[in-house]
């Protein structure tokens, strides 16, 4: 086996099965699997207010996993906040911190790069706030770059929230500089990192982000768990948004106090086994290590894209990914219909929209196919996709595309 | 033949190249209904014009892949000149059919019996089903 | 073995493990456990979007588990919305209907029995609207009766959210005439179902209830999965408050368009696993009967209540719980230095507040030792509590309490 | 003798049943902080008086479990004296070793060296440190 990882990820045993759709959510190692189950077989005990052993033990597994998380981002341990998912940490931010900071005429910078999850939060605080969305302008090649960024920033700007990399394009954004620019007219920076948490080193304090959201389910572990980071003076200065067990101190009739952060933000029974799940993925990413992870996707996608363009009847939207991502079309065939023939031969693949409905209107396209890889694919793998990719072509046009 | 080739037969294609019945009209006498598969861009709308008992015309419009596409197109042929019991019945049973569940096979789908291929492609049944539903709901709105 | 249920739960093959802590968390069947790791290492796959066969298993699955769940309360299927858990499904409805309906001078009625989870959010939906929250009238054992309700029911009643068992008695709360009598000013009621779902059949529309809201992990699921029922009609009004991928139709720059209920309140990737987990979880439960587990839970509970009353030294607070759930005291001793005596010995119990502080100042103490069974125990756990009690009361005397 | 008749050892008890140095004292020169742990209701305030560069008094008052209330009562006299260096020390040691954490042994922590025990209940660590966090805290309030 020509990838030393490969035999971990229990659904790459499957004879055949070409996963070619890690964007959308990622394989897990056995090693998260087994955590996840352990847990449901041997635990089984809620968290945070149990003398027994079981109980002890899961709270000590679900905040370690938070000191694991906090040690990856290079955060402290208190501005790990567990959410239910990328989804979930962005909108909280939204809320608890856009809506009852924004007013009307304030500006919110966003891209049309943004997922729906980092989109549509904020346009619905604008709905609320009066303040506006402002679209940064893309390049040519369709990136986020610092030239459109200061076209747009201005004093007004009290938000920027970005895609750190692009789910459609895999395009990495140039953060660095945004950060230090926006902090300049002391906007706040909301990073969507669902897309790079997987694939390239963040290090919350070097790059000075304010809030920065992430999933589980893209970065190896389970479903149902994901992360907010948010420096620590501005978590503090936030009022929970959702009440309940375990996020309070004293309780009174009519009025009651709030634990610090960040258990203020984890309110009722969380998800035990997803956050035990999600320490041990942050364990194999680290024991994999991100450098060797882009080293390998890198490789396999430049090595696709090669082949790719050979293929006459194909059409790519971007050729120099960061992160793994094609985004293409058979042309003259609805990426639906292909899919299909891709499916067929166990190539996974996905069409659609990919919850990015305002690149793919910047495209001026309906739809696309998107092919994403990770470190556990292979060479074999992309072959694969290739030679399915050429077959389809054919087919399409035999049938009388 | 694989699955698929097994699918895409003739009549998918030409329908789906030669749209029957394309294209809106701006008259009240119609009834139309709009539906979107928002995941995969889907969009089709449907007009019926019912005539005492009868479907007098169908329109159909909209984009999507070519499962979507053609049998909005099958549908409108397949339904003009029916009375509004035989398109409902020849409706539901279409959709069970895609869905497979169990229908009536002594009905008569016509040319919409190609589209029992679509039971291998669970993931395409909602493709072949929304210009059908779109329909069943323009009838049901008329009532 | 005794009890022919026993075998299912893995945790419960552990030699010694005397597990009262259901309140808290249930164990899992195997057959849960196995859900979830057939998605993780078999599918591990995106929902809605996918046309390969594991994505499509996986969203087959997962709407599958709704309709599992809506015939087990006897709704309609797009009444069954997922959530996070009992208490982000509780948020969901002070924020979603709560927040935009009530005005300065509306009344929420509540007890002094809700959960945080229950109580909470309405305190934080009164600070925002000047609605003001009411408490009824707990009887002398620390019920709820239709007698209390009535003294506090007006027509300035807007909201009902009250506990349908409390997770410290284990009382049952008579919810068919306070739901009647609610209707009659028209006030919407809000249960928190999270300790009645895995002991009484709950039929939503013959209690015309309009909204009930629980928690997996309390009904053999697992954690991170939640459910608000719903009335369509109520639903169907209800703007959503998280946003994000899969919840919307057409997307613009400025304004979007939402899907159908129940997926409009579903907003990015959910706990895809967990939801497969908890259909399981319910199939398990129908499996076993609700009126079986009820008729075991009973008898192991008399029996205890009977035991514990015969030894001296031990204060009970709730001699009629309907759910199982035994709280009470060693007289002098603070409950959780019993508690460790009670871990020491495998017999795992709580001891605190258990997040319905209201309750605890309403007995009048600092906290207390809840001990809470079900349909998996045996006699011989109840024996092992008993005899731990008895061990307890006089070890504490030794040492000097 | 099992762990647990080991952790409720004889100074525990006493120290338990007659607290000393219990009660606040409204006085501006002494430094009060008040810690929760609000899972088991445990909840102690701390009072320090520093006199130059010695804790002149150490008050205490609170509720809780038997471990929590002992251990407030050992902390409030083993810091009366002490040097506010010593006392650090001291705490963070104590400290150290309820959470079995490697500390300096060669420290003496008089009287609250019988919590030592309490390393074999990990759920009771935190009954036994708040009342010494919360003395750190009032010494780093003081700064
Ligand atoms: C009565 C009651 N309501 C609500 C909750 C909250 O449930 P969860 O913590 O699963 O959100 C609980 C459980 O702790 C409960 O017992
Ligand atoms: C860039 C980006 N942001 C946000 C999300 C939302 O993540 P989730 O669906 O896990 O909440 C995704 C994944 O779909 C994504 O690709």
């Amino acid at each position: 086996m020509e990838n030393r990882y490969r035999n971990d990820f229990p659904k790459l045993h499957q004879e055949g099965y070409v996963y070619l759709d890690s964007a959308a959510t990622s394989l897990k190692p056995q090693s998260v699997i087994d955590a996840v189950t352990h847990y449901n077989q041997h635990l089984s005990a809620n968290v945070h207010r149990g003398v027994y052993f079981e109980s002890y033990e899961a709270t000590r597994l679900y905040e370690e996993s938070r000191q694991i998380i906090a040690e990856f981002i290079g955060s402290q341990i208190e501005e790990i906040v567990y959410t239910r998912g990328a989804t979930g940490a962005l909108n909280f931010v939204a809320t608890a911190y856009g809506l009852p900071t924004l007013q009307e005429g304030d500006e919110i910078i966003v891209s049309e790069l943004e997922h729906h999850s980092q989109l549509l939060p904020w346009q619905a605080v604008c709905a609320k706030t009066k303040a506006k969305l402002i679209y940064l302008p893309l390049n040519a090649q369709g990136r986020i770059t610092v030239d459109g960024f200061k076209q747009v920033l201005s004093s007004k700007t009290k938000i920027v929230a970005l895609t750190y990399v692009s789910n459609v394009f895999g395009f990495l954004t140039p953060v660095e500089e945004i950060i230090k620019l926006a902090h300049q007219v002391n906007a706040v920076v909301v990073l969507d990192a669902a897309q790079a948490i997987q694939h390239v080193t963040i290090d919350v304090k070097k790059l000075d982000v304010d809030f920065l959201a992430f999933s589980g389910h893209k970065m190896l572990g389970p479903t149902g768990i994901g992360v907010l980071y948010g420096k620590k003076q501005l978590l503090s200065r936030l009022e929970p948004i959702e009440y309940g067990g375990d996020m309070n101190d004293a309780v009174g009739k009519y009025t009651s106090e709030w634990k610090d952060i960040p258990h203020r933000f984890e309110a009722g029974t969380m998800p035990i086994a997803e956050v035990i799940g999600l320490g041990e993925a942050v364990k194999y990413l680290k024991h994999v290590g991100l450098d060797q992870i882009e080293h390998d996707t890198t490789r396999l996608y430049r090595y696709t894209v090669q082949q790719l363009k050979k293929i006459d009847g194909i059409q790519i939207y971007n050729e120099f990914s960061d992160a793994g991502i094609i985004a293409f079309n058979l042309i003259g065939v609805h990426p639906h219909d292909a899919a299909s023939f891709y499916a067929e031969q166990q190539v996974c693949l996905r069409a659609g929209h990919h919850c990015a409905q305002l690149v793919i209107q910047w495209l001026g396209i309906e739809a696309c196919l998107r092919a994403s890889m990770y470190f556990y694919n292979t060479f074999h793998d992309c072959d694969q996709f290739i030679k399915t990719t050429k077959e389809a072509v054919s087919f399409f046009k035999s049938v009388g595309f | 033949m694989s699955q698929l080739e097994n699918l895409y037969r003739e009549v998918i294609m030409e329908h789906y190249k030669n749209p029957r019945n394309k294209g809106l009209v701006n008259d009240p006498s119609y009834t139309t209904i709009h539906i979107k598969n928002p995941s995969c861009g889907d969009d089709i709308t449907v007009q019926s014009k019912l005539v005492g008992n009868y479907i007098d015309d169908c329109r159909q419009d909209g984009h999507g892949c070519s499962i979507c596409c053609s049998s909005a197109s099958v549908l409108t042929e397949t339904m003009i000149g029916k009375t509004k019991e035989q398109a409902q019945l020849i409706a539901t049973n279409y959709l069970k059919m895609v869905k497979n569940q169990p229908f009536d096979e002594t009905i008569d789908l016509e040319e919409a019996s190609v589209y029992t291929g679509i039971r291998q492609f669970p993931a395409r049944v909602k493709c072949a089903s929304i210009a059908w539903m779109a329909f069943l709901d323009t009838l049901k709105k008329e009532e």
